[in-house]
């Protein structure tokens, strides 16, 4: 009781928590499963974009899209390594993931269908991201939040180079500007339910707020990433797929039309569109490369022998 | 289309940008499929220092050209036959094995090369070969220490390291033909002279082949034919894949 | 592009076409990699039993619209987007054991649909029915001879076709589908109505599923989305391979 | 001797030697070596062939091609089938090909580099085929005879095809008809070494004449297939790579320059360009079909102990 007090009072003063400090064991299990997830989404959303690389229609944006999806491997490796600090390993954490065990951002199963998805994906997905994440940089656990800061970081530097490609479709022919009307019909839904359920049907919400695990509730963020959106659909000529989004004019933002949590509910349960896919690649990959690594830590062991007995001699 | 002003210079440009170019596209074949999230990294990286390194070339190339072709129209709107990429890039990834003994004959023979490129007369040339070298050293460190590390691994790993060997070695004759492109080049200061490389790239090969013991492949006749667009079947699927998007919306700006 | 005279029907025949092209492609990706040489033919068999249905059904989908587009035009310059085939013929090849339950589920679905089709109004579809049906009837006999033989054949055998009926599964729903296109044309007496066979393809399978000694998968949310175009990320590069060709040599006789 | 000479007289009376017929060990050594050789030949065959059934540039031209691959494998079945009459097993013979030890037609390490390759092969390839195969028709060995019979009614039918693909491309525009010269220049010459070395280097010519195994020169049937295929080239309004290429009034056929001998046994010796890839793709087929089979295999077992429970139930 007294340490759940001193440890709400430390958060209160937005001391940062460090690995070895002291921490309630809920705080504990709710950073893992959080940051594991945030770290799996990253992996995982590596292969809706791959699917372009080899396809990409300009060196520049092939190389643009290759350097972004090692970015996302990137994200991925700082926040195991943030999730590592609170006792778990990677390798658990990716074994929890191939088996279906672990969640991870349903926006990836997905499919990208056409070279704008790259683009949606970049000004939407990525867009949401970093609402949703932008505050996770003034998290109480100090390893996320610092893990955090350099994600954002490269966020918006893909946000803006997704924008970019929209921008590029819209002021291209007939035909491209379709395939990013097209893409933001399909992307537009599924990047709003990325902010989670309404409040009031979110159950991990309050002691996530106390905790300063998180600082807005999913709604708010939501109305955030809306507010901002909107008028780069205007500008880029393009028309939300909603036929209640309006203006409203009293609390300074939009409203928008109701969210099908049906697809929501049952993307979640059943894996959605790729869902299968995407875990079943990552097997795959794990299953080829199990030899390789296999080889490095047969090899690394007989060095250390080697080194081992070189000292000793 | 008409000559270029410079056909050499041009060939000379546009076949070592194609080298670069397929290989980077197979390195990014990859993506997701790597053996660890750290060599997932590693690979794009390679991958990208190549198409990078390509990008420079072919636009330069297009300079010389003179004729309006950019990086994009050299890249995506050549044939099969027009590329003039050596055999080796372009053989597929295959297993993990495959792809790094196929990054080692590559970066092994860049690096020395890179290094005298960068007394080039050609001050494009000697400019983006400064850049390069650097890259290409780094490809060498990753390639060589992956083979020592499989060689010297498991059983498993030694017999597909020693197989890709076996397998890739034919491919490595090209890497040191000079062709008459080639020498009218050299003669001018402009090119390197491949078949001076063989001594250095013997060494690196030796030294990171016994450090991994592996024998090396015997000597046996070696395959050719990627600078006149003679390739492997390989070539051709990769190529369908890759120009997809510029010839099914010719002319537009992505 | 002008709307056809007569849309739902154009719809209609192509959406028909583009499965069986899209499989009878995948069935072609088989060639010098079967099993056996016997099999190289019975899948080359199937291919081009599928390839003619989709050539019968694109010609006649043009001539409907009436503008001018043969089944070239219709197979070659559509998009991703464009394609109407279901999900389930799109998927890969994987191991022979994929490969057999996507053809066992095709074609237990196939056979009543065009026996039911040579009843149709439409003159064309029910004389291409006619010849199809004969087709489909090999196809189901062959498709569930192996399942039987590997269900009932070896550990591995069972495991494999055990993994591919679990993993195909999810995408059998979209056999049944009726939507407004098939539904007017059911009206009309054109099309057949998918749905009516859902006990006929359960009895096959059951069957199949029985003599194999394998189990039924159980029920779960299917997938869908390949009528309007939402496919799975296999389609792009099936097709990115196979229009090739045509998008680098557009309107050339070949 | 008087064996020998008997079986010779057969064979002069024109008498078709069947299976069970006595026959002396080095007949029935060189038609299994020759059979075998043709039958890897078809399956290796489909290979190059195959390359393109993917990217055919028309469903017309896709359906041929894939029904020309498929004849060739059937031309395998046959050509097996003919051999193991001789006491040897399609299974032995298969693993002599993928162990390297079996010889097949060295044609078919040339790679397929473009569409108009797939002409080329129809034309030249197959015309050389039949020229060799039509004689074969009448072969003193029965079972191969009358295969050759049924191959060679479909080779014709496939030499008619890939000259109608060349014939479509020189009608087409300038660059279909460099894709057909440009195919033409490559498959040229391969074609001729097809008819093996002249009669002069030939080492089993003169028995296998004798035996009416073969029944014209190497050197005769090569000239006959210049002098049908020249007109041919010209017809299409290709040139034919050999600057020494001339019609020789006298003899009543086209006299033809130096073939490189070097590059035919270079290519014997290091299995050519294509042909490690296409032992290595034959092996690959071998071993993820080996579980398939074994299915099949056990499958007929469990069958067969049914039956004969039911039997003597």
């Amino acid at each position: 009781e007294a340490f759940l007090e001193a440890f709400q009072e430390r958060i209160d003063r937005e001391e940062k928590i460090e690995p070895n400090d002291p921490m309630p064991e809920g705080y504990r299990r709710t950073l893992v499963r959080q940051i594991s997830q945030h770290a799996h989404s990253e992996i995982i959303g590596m292969q809706p974009e791959g699917n372009w690389i080899t396809r990409a229609p300009s060196l520049k944006r092939k190389a643009a899209l290759l350097a972004k999806v090692q970015d996302e491997g990137g994200h991925g490796l700082y926040l195991y390594a943030a999730a590592e600090t609170l006792g778990v390993t990677r390798e658990e954490l990716v074994e929890q993931l191939l088996q279906g065990k672990a969640k991870y951002s349903s926006i990836f199963t997905y499919p990208t269908l056409s070279w704008a998805d790259i683009g949606a994906i970049g000004w939407l997905v990525d867009g949401a991201a970093i609402m949703n994440q932008v505050p996770l940089c003034r998290c109480s656990f100090g390893p996320y939040a610092r893990a955090m800061i350099r994600v954002c970081k490269e966020e918006s530097f893909h946000q803006r180079q997704g924008y970019e490609i929209m921008l590029t479709l819209c002021n291209g022919t007939p035909e491209q500007k379709a395939m990013a009307q097209d893409a933001l019909d399909r992307w537009w839904w599924p990047s709003l339910m990325m902010f989670g359920p309404h409040d009031s049907e979110s159950q991990h919400g309050d002691q996530n707020m106390a905790w300063k695990i998180k600082r807005f509730t999913n709604d708010a963020l939501r109305q955030k990433f809306v507010d901002a959106t909107v008028p780069q659909a205007e500008f880029l000529g393009l028309k939300v797929p909603d036929p209640d989004l309006a203006w409203n004019e009293e609390k300074g933002g939009y409203d928008i039309g109701p969210i099908d949590w049906d697809e929501f509910r049952s993307v979640l349960k059943s894996g959605g569109f790729c869902g299968r896919d995407r875990i079943r690649n990552r097997r795959r990959a794990e299953e080829d490369g199990a030899w390789v690594r296999e080889a490095a830590a047969a090899f690394a062991e007989k060095q250390a022998t080697r080194q081992a007995d070189a000292a000793a001699a | 289309m008409a000559i270029p002003k410079d056909k050499a210079l041009f060939d000379y440009a546009v076949r070592l940008a194609d080298d670069q170019l397929v290989l980077g596209h197979r390195l990014s074949e990859w993506c997701g499929r790597a053996p660890t999230l750290e060599e997932e990294l590693a690979l794009a990286n390679m991958g990208l220092d190549l198409i990078g390194q390509a990008r420079s070339l072919y636009t330069y190339a297009g300079e010389v050209e003179g004729e309006g072709r950019d990086e994009d129209a050299l890249a995506y709107l050549r044939s099969e036959r027009e590329f003039a990429n050596m055999l080796l890039v372009e053989q597929p990834n295959d297993d993990f094995a495959h792809t790094m003994v196929r990054q080692l004959f590559h970066a092994a023979f860049m690096t020395p090369y890179w290094e005298a490129m960068t007394g080039s007369a050609d001050a494009t040339l000697s400019g983006i070969a400064g850049k390069a070298v650097k890259e290409a050293r780094y490809h060498l460190r990753h390639s060589a220490e992956w083979i020592v590390r499989l060689g010297d691994g498991t059983e498993e790993s030694h017999a597909r390291t020693r197989a890709a060997l076996d397998h890739l070695w034919v491919f490595t004759g090209e890497l040191f033909e000079m062709d008459e492109t080639a020498l009218s080049l050299l003669d001018r200061g402009v090119a390197v002279d491949a078949r001076a490389l063989k001594p250095e790239w013997d060494r690196a090969m030796n030294e990171t082949l016994a450090r991994a013991g592996l024998d090396r492949p015997g000597e046996i006749a070696m395959l050719s034919g990627g600078r006149t667009g003679r390739h492997s079947e390989h070539l051709g699927h990769l190529l369908a894949e890759m120009q997809y998007m510029q010839r099914a919306y010719p002319g537009m700006t992505w």
